[in-house]
């Protein structure tokens, strides 16, 4: 039996072979197996100056400085750094933090931690477009908000938020520091965390083609940004992260960032055509309504609500042709994951009858001709054994 | 989700998945679309010499997960043939090991049950 | 020119090329590529599989239970999960530990953190053979100590220390949980962790040929431990540790361990060899002492101080010819590295002029043969240089 | 730790490593190995017309990292064929820019600078 089509990129991304050729060459004997903390040899040298040139790529990718990359072990890993960390240095100066509902969970649960440590957290509600409001944000600040923590690409739908706007706000506001997960808009939209006027940002390899188990958390040395570290032992990352760092992880990110950033816009027309494509396909079999609209919505993903099926049915029934997800991977056994789909107006029911497709680097034409069939076959097939029940309502 | 082989077969193939009409039929419906898992059972039932019901036709319609689907398809195809009673092929504890579902899929499949229940009241059995 | 001779592998080691293998098999398009938490489609259930391969491949070779196995990203977050994670958990009880001086950086930073806190710790001096006696640590145990946290197999000097000892003491005490750091232990000497009584251990794959950015926290069932997440979001590892796995990592680390727990024994045997080999060569050069004796110390690791020469210049003098390290790789730039240096009877210059040669899987009788060459050259170099100055003394 | 070409090469080679014995010489020693620096800087020195000295042959012994040793290497190469003066031919920070010495370094370079200061003062310059 042939593999089902891969439509589920924002969970996670093959690696580029690019990329791993290049993590290959850090791993054996004969290679830069090195570990970049010793001092005393031409092996740690040498990995030494692959982690420093990978540091060097990231950076150029996302518009930062090479210092202000520490590497982390995922976006997971960088959020927690940067909720916690930030928290902890900041708590002198107040215990509010403003973030939103459609947050990713490695934000909402580390936020949902610190509550439980006496902070106070304001989750945001986004608008009908999926987007937080530059002008709730400022609402939401108060005189002891410290961290704002607020994502750029929306995970479940590919909402892409203005970050530019929700750091003027706590520029306005001056004592609140903002945080931004990245992990779903490296490689698809415009990222420049310089220019942003971000303090802080998450990014993960494995969602650009790079490695899992790769991220990095950016700390803007221009903005004089202070965290406290989480990890310690070894004093690696100037003492904010800790542990032998993976060198083919990282040298692999640095690979896949560069590669990402040369070729994004190309990448993004031509899934910009597939995923139309699709959407044309999907629309055609009727009680089919789309989450998002075209402008806000990265290229590479299409969320759509289907009527007259159950979203764990109609998932089974497409999954032999085609890898898609409901929600995001990791909060698909939660009801929270359709936060998002309700702002955009949908009630509970077409939240959970809801898949994500998301599209990637090596998807096809062929492959959205497959996926129309199959939906349209899976559609056909559980409208008819549902029968009365979706006519009667 | 991993699904059994048994929960795939019955879900993808769904026999007897369909409305039946006409003299005979029982029907009975239980849960709703807001639920999560709606059902419909109805069997075309004949009186054998001893005053019993036979089924000799079932059918189901359903709304829900695979395990909603693939237990209801299996019971219209259990109880064809069969008398009709109130119990079910078997209790519904047992059918959710049958397809190896969750345990929080035993919501699910007591609408399966009620529906099972409502057929029988229709019948008057 | 050819590389030196590298004997630096208690800091890290070559990938094997059978683990690169493995793991590159989880990498590519056509690989299992899939994220282990996606929960709808084959490429998720694949990768979930190897993942749970991979955990019961560690599990078997350390004597566990798979369920007992929390992945991390090296034992640098396995000893801070398990110090943060216990006290987190056990603090209620009390706020004292019990720890050695010998201790790596990633049990002791975490323990000065906690002082920090209000904590209060206790760094056990260890013996003239390097070895913390039970003795020692049963009458350092307070009502209040709710951890202990002891090595196995100290990195500097390879010296082998009886943890199922130091277990005993804890369950007569009762109250205190122990955890053993055993990244150095791992395929240089026996290892059950369900014999051993240990409560909590770290495993690193990356010094036992896998590779680096993966490793585990080892949490006993039986014994009914308990400890608090640190990484949120996402509810990985049962919520003890959230954020995507990396399969390929982990699947490395799982490859890697099922290696070393066939091949140790007969690995150790021929280093055992080599080793001495290596030492009869440098003894020979005269004013060589030998710290560590041969029953306490691991096949791999021979730790010697020089007369009449300086630590560094020596390190660099041999560099081109062999890569070796002083202390451990992340605490050479500080001084205590040389605590069980100086337990052993070494003074404080005699620690700071000590090479560790470890050995490993690929060391040949050649490496051993050039690394004698090597050494006697840049000692016979520096002590002429250095003249008087080591005789007048 | 990094070193520099130059100082690999002055670390490797030593030139003038060894002591010089006779007339003429003057000797200058400081640090210990307790600290971790001992240097021994010796230059053998002629009156030229002038009422000065002119080193016609230097001289050391080091024990100590490679940027002491580098250094003391070449400022007894520097030293050979000029005037004796009381200066260094360079300041001790730009003799540590020279060889790319860590900011940490500089308390074992000043060694360096201790023992030409005792052979200044032996050869009463
Ligand atoms: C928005 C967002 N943040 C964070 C993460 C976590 O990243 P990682 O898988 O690198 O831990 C993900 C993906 O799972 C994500 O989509
Ligand atoms: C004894 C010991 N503990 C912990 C570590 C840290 O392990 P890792 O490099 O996997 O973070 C090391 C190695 O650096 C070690 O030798």
């Amino acid at each position: 039996m042939s593999l089902p089509v891969y439509l589920d990129h924002a969970s996670t991304t093959p690696v580029d072979p690019r990329v791993a050729t290049e993590m290959a060459a850090c791993l054996s004997l004969g290679g830069t197996f090195g570990n970049p903390s010793s001092d005393g040899h031409v092996y740690g040298e040498r990995a030494r100056e692959c982690v420093e040139a990978a540091r060097a790529r990231v950076a150029a990718a996302v518009g930062a400085e090479p210092a202000e990359v520490i590497w982390t072990c995922g976006a997971t890993e960088a959020d927690n750094l940067a909720i916690f960390g930030l928290s902890a240095h900041a708590h002198g100066r107040g215990r509010h933090i403003v973030t939103a509902r459609t947050e990713h969970k490695a934000v909402l649960d580390p936020c949902r931690e610190l509550e439980r440590r006496g902070w106070q957290v304001t989750y945001l509600q986004p608008d009908r477009r999926g987007l937080v409001d530059p002008a709730r944000l400022a609402e939401a600040l108060r005189a002891d908000t410290v961290l704002v923590s607020l994502m750029h690409v929306n995970n479940e739908t590919g909402v892409s938020q203005d970050i530019a706007a929700y750091a003027a706000v706590c520029e306005r506001h001056g004592g609140a520091r903002l945080h931004v997960d990245a992990a779903q808009s490296f490689g698809k939209c415009p990222l420049d965390f310089g220019a942003s006027g971000a303090d802080l940002m998450s990014l993960s390899a494995h969602k650009a083609y790079g490695p899992k188990g790769a991220g990095a958390l950016l700390v803007s040395r221009r903005r004089g940004v202070r965290i406290e570290a989480r990890q310690f032992g070894g004093g690696q990352e100037r003492g904010l992260r800790s542990g032998t760092i993976a060198t083919h992880q990282v040298v692999g990110m640095g690979a896949a960032f560069e590669i990402a950033a040369a070729e994004w816009q190309s990448e993004c027309r031509r899934l910009a055509v597939l995923r139309e494509r699709l959407w044309h396909g999907l629309e055609s079999q009727g009680g089919v309504l789309r989450n998002g609209a075209a402008p806000d919505v990265v290229a590479q993903i299409l969320n759509v609500s289907f009527e007259g099926v159950e979203g764990e049915s109609l998932l089974a029934a497409v999954a032999p042709e085609v890898a898609v997800s409901r929600g995001s991977a990791c909060a698909s056994a939660s009801g929270e994951a359709s936060y998002v789909l309700r702002a955009l107006g949908r009630d509970q029911r077409l939240a959970e009858s809801s898949l994500r497709f998301s599209l990637g680097r090596f998807t096809t034409e062929r492959d959205i001709e497959r996926t129309v069939a199959a939906v349209g076959g899976a559609l056909a097939h559980l409208r008819r054994i549902a029968g009365a029940c979706t006519t009667a309502r | 989700m991993h699904y059994s082989t048994l929960t795939r077969r019955y879900f993808a193939a769904a026999p007897g998945a369909g409305s039946l009409t006409g003299r005979g039929v029982a029907t009975g419906i239980a849960g709703s679309r807001e639920q999560g898992a709606w059902v419909q059972l109805q069997v075309r039932t004949e009186a054998d010499g001893g005053g019993n019901l036979r089924v000799v036709e079932a059918g189901f319609l359903a709304f829900g997960c695979p395990h909603t689907i693939a237990a209801a398809a299996w019971l219209a195809e259990q109880a064809t043939g069969r008398l009709l009673t109130a119990d079910l092929p078997l209790p519904v504890e047992a059918i959710r090991q049958l397809f190896d579902a969750p345990v929080e899929k035993l919501g699910r499949l007591l609408v399966v049950e009620d529906a099972w229940r409502g057929v029988c009241a229709a019948a008057g059995v």
